[in-house]
């Protein structure tokens, strides 16, 4: 059966990453990528939602009495309970880093939803299998940025280059809990990096990890801080 | 010349000019200068809403502020798309937009302050906006006619759920109510700016009307606002910041007039926040070239490689 | 008699100052000025302290009952409350833009608490009092400065120049409700700027406002949702 | 030779090497090296603290938090003072720490997740950081043993700081509780390896022992560290975490290791944020390039009038 922390671990990554990708609305590098950006934004926001609200039902049906709804979990758990993998957390830095960090995680994303798409848990599956379809466009989009920067100018290529250097050592913790699904992601990521004329970089010994146990980097905090602001100032208020 | 006679036939049927029709130098430039300051305002106009997204209080409203500033986005794409069939290029429109030639509504030169900002700004300011173009979907020229009936859509849309978020704020704790108060305080003026000065100030109205791009004038839309909208605060149970508002017997609401001193400092350039939005898209602009660079140069390789 | 809301104006000028000058502490450009920025940071939070303290005390004296202390008042007031001018909220910038704002906004504050150390309120005086020394030091580090940076580097000149610019027109609402002390200002800060080899901007009609009523810019919210994110997320607990 | 003669002599009779003694070049480069990574961990270290003073939950926590960081940076002031007394020059330290050819304390690289940890860094941190340092106030080079006098007064002020927020915590909320007890639980082994390797393991200690800048092994500073920390934690009612921890007959704490092998890798560049900490460290020098030159510029024009 799936428990709340694995919900809470998949609904995180998905809320985190979007509120990420949110940051970038008005001040995309052209019109038609704010569009875009921002619709990819509210697909994990969409995502978030149902798999909180799924987490807030299955805890809620574990207790005496009312429990959390998507909102709770959202803005009233403290950084430690959030179950997110660094990567999503990691600030927005330039548009190459967007674009990468997209590519990875929406081919793990799409590596996962699949699997649970085919899984015991008949509401999950269902989750997932509304949400493959909108990560296969994440995908997409995501390879088209990896192979125009790329293999676009010196300048795009360096920035490429940096960002999957610095975000590879991020990739390793999305598949603590399920291993198996690195290779099939190794295998739709390599060859749009060797296209993109971009380095795979070596497995290193740098592997943070730590999110799934609420162990975050230094930059979650100021997200939460800010995300939640609004609705801390206003105990108990609704929206 | 019989390019004239078109333009004037078509104009007297009310029927449409095609961006292939031969059309008057200055109606064609007076679009440009019209849809472009209107596809600029969309752009700029992300910007004060967009302000929230990170904050909003709930992931429904945050899901609800991210579509709605996407479709801002959106109505820019259509609008600069419809400037572009009078032979204009979005990139130079961009340009005009950046170093001040061009204009975009003063409204979003002020500052969202609070949550309830924007509620105000989908209630009042998309309010006004759409009795402002409603009646550009009927506009002599096809393809704005056509971009302001979508846009116009999804304004309605975006103004239903800035009400909805005042009534939530109205109906929540005294905190919320306040702050929706404060908001209606603070934008009720500036949204009646938007219909611009005076019918007696207003330099391009007449030739407008003649063309049937503009079909009331500033003073008629203004009213036909302040009507509707008096009616809704009442619903809200929140008030106008006007204690002069009362019905006349001819069945419309008597208001004060907003200072236009004001609108014209606004206007001139220095209003609270029109620094910020234009450096704002500068800056999103400059940063962004090297991205735009490497996708034409990915661009001219592929091209390169199937010939 | 001095009220709670020109209390909270001088309390909050300090306090947002500080807030924004110690985000400078381990970002700045030499040792040396990490001290010195962290230590007119300390003073100005010091400075705050005692002044949201008055303030506290004399709402207290108009209420039945408890009333609110100084972390009540700089951790639970919204941003429509806060009484600062804008001047101070601006968002960081780099060194010249700290420089020229500590240079306006403490010659601002050596007037200001010069006369209120001579005025009538005994409480008020000595806390001016005790400030003057401080901000006698915050101008003397501003002013040299700027001198090294206006006439400096070619580079150097140009950041200076474009934070006096940028600066100046936020300077004409410290003086909104003591006009008088504009005249004293303006004879020690033009000629720093003169033999810095800057230009003094003209007087033009951009002068933002609106602090005195909480009516901010739109980076206070950012400020406040960092500063106050901790304090709101315990209700009620003790530190 | 005579020289080596004098310098066995003072250091035979426990006496102070100065600047302008001759001294063997292994100890002049020891010394350097040792000094070096003092003083960089003191401005590393002000990163992790650092982090909290923006959102410090009292305005007396900020006052005491930020005082105590722009401590740190005077420390690093005093240490590369001393330092350069033995002919070597703060930028090129600074350039060695910025790539990797001098290190500074391990404990740095590991990231403060709440306002706990800045409790647990005051409290275990700097409480460990004191038991390596009292020794090195009689260290037979006299800068460097006078720089710690300073530096050691200081710290310990700050590791009362730290138990008083532990404290405070420890007696609050059930939450506050539990942020006490999770930061102690993350902190406790990584202050453990702060003593470094296990002396069977240390190769720079025989050495230093002899020429006195080191009086006591790695294992005999631990084993101080942990007595003195066990009671401490009994009056804080927080537990270590520690199962194996107990009192052995000869009234000292037996208690299990600290994992070297982790250690390694976190001094090899790879713990959570080593590259965090360079990279914070960088880009603040070099955004402070200009000012540097601007500063220098400005002199020589100084110097340039006054001749």
């Amino acid at each position: 059966m799936t428990t709340v922390d694995e919900l809470l671990a998949l609904g995180d990554d998905a809320l985190i990453a979007a509120q990420r990708l949110a940051e970038w609305t008005t001040r995309a590098p052209e019109l038609e990528e704010d569009v875009a950006l921002a619709n990819i934004a509210l697909d994990l926001l969409g995502q978030a939602r149902m798999l909180l609200s799924y987490a807030a039902d299955l805890e809620r049906a574990g207790l005496e009495g009312a429990g959390r709804d998507e909102d709770a979990l959202a803005y009233l758990r403290g950084e430690r309970e959030f179950r997110n993998a660094q990567l999503t957390e990691l600030p927005r830095g330039d548009f190459a880093d967007a674009l990468v960090r997209m590519l990875f995680f929406a081919a793990y994303q799409r590596e996962l939803y699949a699997e649970l798409a085919a899984g015991p848990d008949e509401r999950l599956a269902a989750i997932a299998g509304k949400a493959s379809k909108e990560v296969a466009y994440h995908v997409d989009h995501a390879i088209m940025w990896t192979l125009r920067l790329g293999d676009g100018t010196d300048e795009s290529h360096r920035r490429a280059q940096a960002a999957v250097d610095r975000l590879w050592p991020y990739t390793f913790e999305l598949f603590e809990d399920r291993p198996h699904l690195r290779e099939a992601w190794l295998a739709a990521v390599e060859p749009v990096l060797a296209e993109a004329t971009l380095d795979r970089p070596e497995d290193g010994r740098f592997r943070p990890t730590g999110g799934r146990k609420g162990v975050h980097t230094e930059h979650m905090g100021y997200l939460l801080a800010e995300m939640q602001s609004l609705h801390r100032a206003h105990p108990g208020a609704s929206w | 010349g019989g390019a004239d006679d078109y333009f004037g036939a078509v104009i007297a049927a009310d029927g449409k000019i095609e961006p292939r029709d031969e059309m008057p130098e200055a109606y064609r430039k007076s679009l440009i200068r019209q849809i472009a300051q209107h596809a600029h305002s969309e752009i700029i106009g992300m910007q004060p809403e967009g302000n929230w997204i990170s904050r909003a209080p709930s992931l429904k409203r945050k899901a609800i502020l991210l579509a709605k500033v996407q479709d801002e986005a959106g109505h820019g794409l259509y609008l600069y798309a419809a400037a572009e069939t009078l032979g204009v290029d979005r990139a130079d429109l961009y340009e005009m937009l950046l170093d001040g030639r061009q204009k975009y509504s003063s409204i979003f030169n002020y500052p969202t302050l609070t949550w309830a900002d924007v509620g105000a700004i989908g209630w009042l300011v998309d309010g006004a906006a759409i009795v402002n173009q409603v009646p550009l979907c009927r506009c002599s020229y096809g393809p704005y006619a056509r971009a302001m009936i979508r846009v116009c859509k999804e304004e309605s849309f975006h103004q239903r759920q800035g009400y909805e978020i005042l009534h939530v704020l109205a109906n929540g704790s005294p905190e919320q109510k306040a702050m929706a108060q404060d908001a209606i305080d603070r934008w009720w003026y500036p949204s009646l700016a938007m219909f611009g000065p005076p019918d007696t100030d207003s330099t391009h109205s007449a030739q407008s009307m003649a063309w049937k791009i503009k079909r009331f004038s500033n003073d008629e839309l203004r009213q036909k606002f302040v009507d509707m909208t008096v009616q809704q605060a009442e619903v809200l149970g929140l008030s106008l910041p006007d204690p002069d508002l009362r019905l006349g017997e001819d069945g419309h609401w008597a208001y004060t007039q907003p200072d236009y001193d004001e609108l014209f400092t606004v206007i001139k350039g220095d209003g609270p926040c029109n620094r910020q939005r234009i450096e704002h898209r500068r800056a999103a602009w400059e940063d962004g070239a090297w991205v735009r660079e490497a996708a034409t140069a990915y661009a001219k390789k592929r091209e390169g490689a199937t010939v």
